[in-house]
């Protein structure tokens, strides 16, 4: 039983409470269930359109978790459910955001689902066109170092928007300049419909680093404890003026693309399977179970808490009023 | 003469030209087993090949930049970029390269290429899937900037940006796609690119627009022929190269001109539009000309009321036709 | 006040806003040691150290989107373009982030920042570094974009670009950077952006510019002067936001308006500009609007006597005035 | 004195007869000649602009030596005078293309010098914006495969320039559709007055392939042979279907980077002259020199012969006539 003890013991190995991996356990839990509930809203026409992260909660809760929200910054992408709730924003943030009211802390209800960023969260605004926001992060790192602060910069994308131009120009800058940067690649397999092997050829989007002089880190996605330790690794460096890390966190779309999408027609129904018995919440509840943290008793009321909360919050987001027509012509500049 | 859709009209054009040139091909994302997110290419993977049928990275720059040279070499790439919104990043090689190729190399090395792109707004698209671009392309020579209205030359103007020796970017608003379906040649069918059609004559204003404001200022003018109002509306077709000498003609015809394009107004195609009349027919007019556009904010947003805020349609647009008739 | 050339003038306005505000820094290529390929930034990286005046590497979309990063967190970025027509790899992160992230964090996050590019020909700088872009940037909500004539104005508008908390292009005539020069105020000097200036008050014919045509206009105008036309001349020194009140009052004096740019004709600014008049001043006019521009081809070539025929002079543009005067 | 034999033998190895390393010692030569000739141009105020190839002439005829120009292409960079010339273009074109004439077969004057391109010589017309050469030359082997044609495409670029996204863009399509076509850096150590721990932080821009999924390359750019000798490595692999290879060839600019500029502010004396003794041209000369191939008296007829020659093509283009200014409005389209 020695493995097991030893097994048991690798949150606490990482510095991690008992109360925190719970905590990290719920975030998880909370994202899928506002995912799972915006694609009822979707199916039952209350909101236009949905992108989901189902399958990347766990790296994503796993990678903000490492960071300290009251000091750190994030340039998530449109994914990021995880990594948003993770930084302080609560499931009512996001469904005013899906239904795009006014109190949208996200974008006020001008932009699509996904698009997150509030300065008061310390996300930064994101945009559609992918890997725009490579560069922004390396810019928020370079003003961390002009300044002597000591925050971090996350920055997350796909692996197919790792071959974007502002994915190279980005991590070149940060490296040449060693900023506090960490580039969080979630290798999902697929870019919309285009599978990996036809987005790239290297075996993994993290040997891109050496390229640009800073460490390439791989890390399976499901094991979210793994994720938690290069996260703090890579912000450790980051911190100590080492310079940036690329991370590639190997998981998986349980989802199509997004709402407008049908995956049938490019992958099969039991590769998705498979990779749901892999699903990295799954795999952390095992992990929890096992050491005795996540009893059923403990999981339902997790549950039953988020149910409530997700239930009031697309209630409230249902009911809230949507920014006036007018509204559109503000903000252009500054007043 | 088959009844289709605007986008099997694409389609269309795309496989009749790929059947009987072997240099044809397409290129961009998702456009394989995919079949485009909007399912333009659909089928085309299972009857040419992904060789033909190509998904490429994720990178828009590449994509063209890889299509210039192929077409450098004398194929022919017909290259799809999923949003026009997503055209940016290969503004330098669009306008640097493609543009530029033949003038720099003294008529040597040519660009013979296609971009395919949907563009427009309405569609719960927000910032960055409702955009209209052609303003950013329609001041740069060397490029043709083609937006059909009509499914019948949506597959005309499409075989013949496929045949024209020079790059040019076709322009498909996405609101249209399923919602326009007219009367399609069946065979072979080009409509030459630069020629504006006239959609309605008319004897009291004139109405210059392109794409799905076409369809709206023709609901618009059914409205204000209820009204004794007679409407002239001008197609562009193509807004690089302008057909001007029809620009001015429908001008000349009402002396009272209303320009509408979804795009916001400032800097927009309507300005090159109106200036053409004011330095070409100033003397016949009886009206200010008039241009109707989008409001001037980056773009529009996701909520459904302030999209509509945003977007122009038949009934903004019979408004504005309304004053100057009553001008 | 100290005569000064545009160039020194320039710097001079970087130069007092990075010693009053720690946050304003520089950062582009060859911008340090070697002071910009202009030497624009000469002397620079001595006074404030290689962090404030920071050479980046070699890639554009990066310079800009760092900028926009540093701008989000409060900092407030210069960034130098070696050349406008080297912007284009940029154009993504200019129109879809730098323009659109007060807009679409609803007033959240913002980006002050300015990218200053040297623009315009006539130095045997062929198709790639004589390019004018402005047109590309007019057209687009949620920038602002800047020419100045002047060596005061270079100073003033730049001033209050930096400390604008909006984006601003900053766009340089490289021609003008050592061939004007002018009364500068030493101290503190800000222009607001967006007002027009009146260079010339006539009363024939009026002209309507901006950068160094203004100069060729105000020589063309001496030169009309001894034949008896009295020009009235109209700098725009902003092209976004435009000064539409000066445009048409400048208009309305004389009812005869010539717009010139050294851009190319179609799709340029001058369209607008026009557009503008025909909108809100027809009736005032008693010729039709002219517009004078470059050629509609891709770019100037580098063969001296082609440069020559591509660009605009004051000869040119006397011709211009004088045919509208007698009209 | 085995060590010599083998030595004097290198070339053979290659499979290069005495004739054949000659006439790449020619080629470096006139490149090197009518480069200077274009600064004594430049400073007599006779032409605008020079943009030079001094010190790099070794790698980039080495490089395009390894090619067959009749059936290969290329898409150079504005420094490869060498590759042009290799390629076939005559000094008499370069200086017709220097002075802007009507005659210029790269664009008819209507280009800055170094902006080469002949469809006759197998070069593709290149812009000044750097890099975006790349992704075509990607394009141009795309139909090589897509045609079953077996010709190679090589492209050159500088190492500042191994930063712009088109670099990024163009390697990876390249590698994931394993297409015939060699990527050629010419790593100077300055882009401008940037120098390279300013542009990049790996050890070597070869190691970027890596990201690519193909094999990278460093070589001495000023031993001749061994750049010949990974060229034809890489043109054989290409013309087998493995794909692409990049190759870094370390070199230097012993010009300031053009007549505009001014090197003295960024970079001491001492390190021109040091790469001066290292110049490729004159290892090279020692290599033939020692093989007893290039004897004195040979030597002096080939520079007699390229003064003659570029006497001649000077003065040709000198008097050649320009393109007639109305000309500006022709081939913006086909006719
Ligand atoms: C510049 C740009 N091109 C195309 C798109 C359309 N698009 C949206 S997401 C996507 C695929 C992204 O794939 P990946 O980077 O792997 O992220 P994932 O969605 O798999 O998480 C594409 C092509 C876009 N948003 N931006
Ligand atoms: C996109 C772009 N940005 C800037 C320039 C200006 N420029 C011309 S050459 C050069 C440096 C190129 O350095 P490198 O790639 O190392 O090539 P080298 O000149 O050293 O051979 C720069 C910045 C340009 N031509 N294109
Ligand atoms: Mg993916
Ligand atoms: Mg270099």
């Amino acid at each position: 039983m020695k493995g097991d003890t030893k097994l048991l013991s690798r949150h606490q190995e990482l510095g991690l409470t008992d109360d925190q991996v719970l905590r990290m356990y719920e975030l998880m839990l909370s994202a899928r269930m506002v995912d799972e509930r915006m694609w009822l809203l979707n199916r039952s026409g209350k909101i236009p359109f949905v992108v989901s992260c189902q399958g990347q909660e766990g790296p994503q809760v796993a990678a903000a978790f490492a960071m300290d929200p009251s000091v750190d910054y994030a340039a998530p992408y449109y994914r990021d459910l995880g990594v948003v709730l993770a930084f302080g924003q609560t499931p009512r943030d996001v469904f005013l955001h899906m239904f795009a009211r006014a109190e949208d802390p996200n974008s006020g209800g001008r932009q699509m689902p996904g698009h997150y960023g509030s300065k008061k969260h310390h996300i930064l605004s994101g945009s559609s066109p992918v890997s725009t926001q490579i560069p922004h992060a390396v810019g928020m790192a370079l003003a961390a170092k002009m300044r002597g602060e000591s925050f971090v910069t996350y920055v997350s994308f796909g692996e197919g928007s790792s071959n974007q131009g502002d994915f190279h120009e980005g991590c070149n800058f940060a490296g040449v300049h060693k900023l506090p940067v960490i580039f969080f690649c979630e290798n999902n397999r697929y870019a919309i419909s285009v599978p990996l092997q036809k987005q790239v050829a290297c075996e993994h989007v993290a040997d891109r680093a050496i390229g640009y002089g800073f460490p390439g880190v791989v890390v399976d996605g499901n094991d979210v404890l793994e994720v938690y330790r290069v996260m703090k690794d890579a912000i450790l460096r980051a911190r100590n003026g080492q310079g940036p890390t690329l991370i590639e966190a190997m998981t998986y779309r349980l989802t199509p693309h997004s709402s407008d999408d049908d995956d049938r027609v490019y992958r099969t129904k039991e590769e998705v399977d498979e990779a749901k018995r892999n699903d990295a919440i799954a795999v952390f509840r095992t992990y929890l179970q096992n050491a005795g943290i996540l009893t059923e008793q403990r999981e339902t009321s997790i549950k039953n808490k988020l149910v409530e909360q997700i239930n009031e919050a697309t209630e409230y987001a249902q009911n809230a009023i949507d920014p006036s027509p007018e509204s559109t012509l503000l903000h252009v500049y500054a007043n | 003469m088959t009844v289709k859709l605007y986008i099997d009209a694409i389609r269309d054009a795309m496989v009749q030209e790929m059947r009987s040139d072997p240099s044809v091909f397409v290129l961009g994302e998702d456009i394989g087993l995919r079949g485009g997110v909007f399912r333009v290419t659909q089928g085309m993977i299972e009857e040419f090949g992904e060789q033909r049928v190509m998904d490429t990275p994720l990178a828009e720059s590449g994509i063209v930049g890889v299509a210039i040279g192929a077409a450098a070499m004398g194929l022919k790439p017909i290259a799809e970029i999923q949003f026009v919104d997503f055209i940016l990043p290969a503004v330098n090689q669009i306008i640097s390269e493609a543009a530029k190729m033949r003038y720099r190399s003294n008529d040597d090395w040519t660009c013979p290429m296609v971009i395919r792109a949907p563009f427009g707004g309405g569609v719960h698209g927000a910032l960055y899937h409702s955009q209209s671009l052609e303003a950013m392309f329609y001041h740069i020579p060397g490029l043709k900037v083609v937006i059909p209205s009509t499914a019948a030359d949506a597959k005309g103007l499409l075989t013949a940006a496929i045949r024209d020796p020079d790059p040019v970017l076709f322009f498909e608003h996405k609101g249209m796609y399923r919602s326009i379906r007219d009367d399609v040649p069946d065979g072979e069918h080009v409509v030459p690119i630069g020629q504006a059609a006239v959609r309605r004559v008319g004897t009291d204003i004139t109405v210059i627009t392109y794409g799905l404001m076409v369809h709206y200022a023709m609901q618009a003018a059914d409205e204000l022929e209820k009204e004794g109002i007679s409407t002239h509306i001008l197609d562009l077709r193509s807004i690089l190269p302008l057909d001007k000498q029809a620009i001015v003609d429908s001008a000349k015809k009402t002396g009272k001109v209303l320009v509408v394009h979804e795009d916001n107004k400032t800097g927009g195609v309507g300005g090159e539009i109106s200036a053409i009349i004011a330095e070409e027919a100033l003397f016949d007019l009886d009206a200010p000309i008039v241009r109707l556009g989008g409001p001037d904010v980056p773009a529009m947003a996701f909520n459904a009321s302030m999209e509509r805020f945003y977007m122009l349609n038949p009934a903004k647009i019979a408004d504005s036709m309304r004053a100057l008739a009553a001008f």
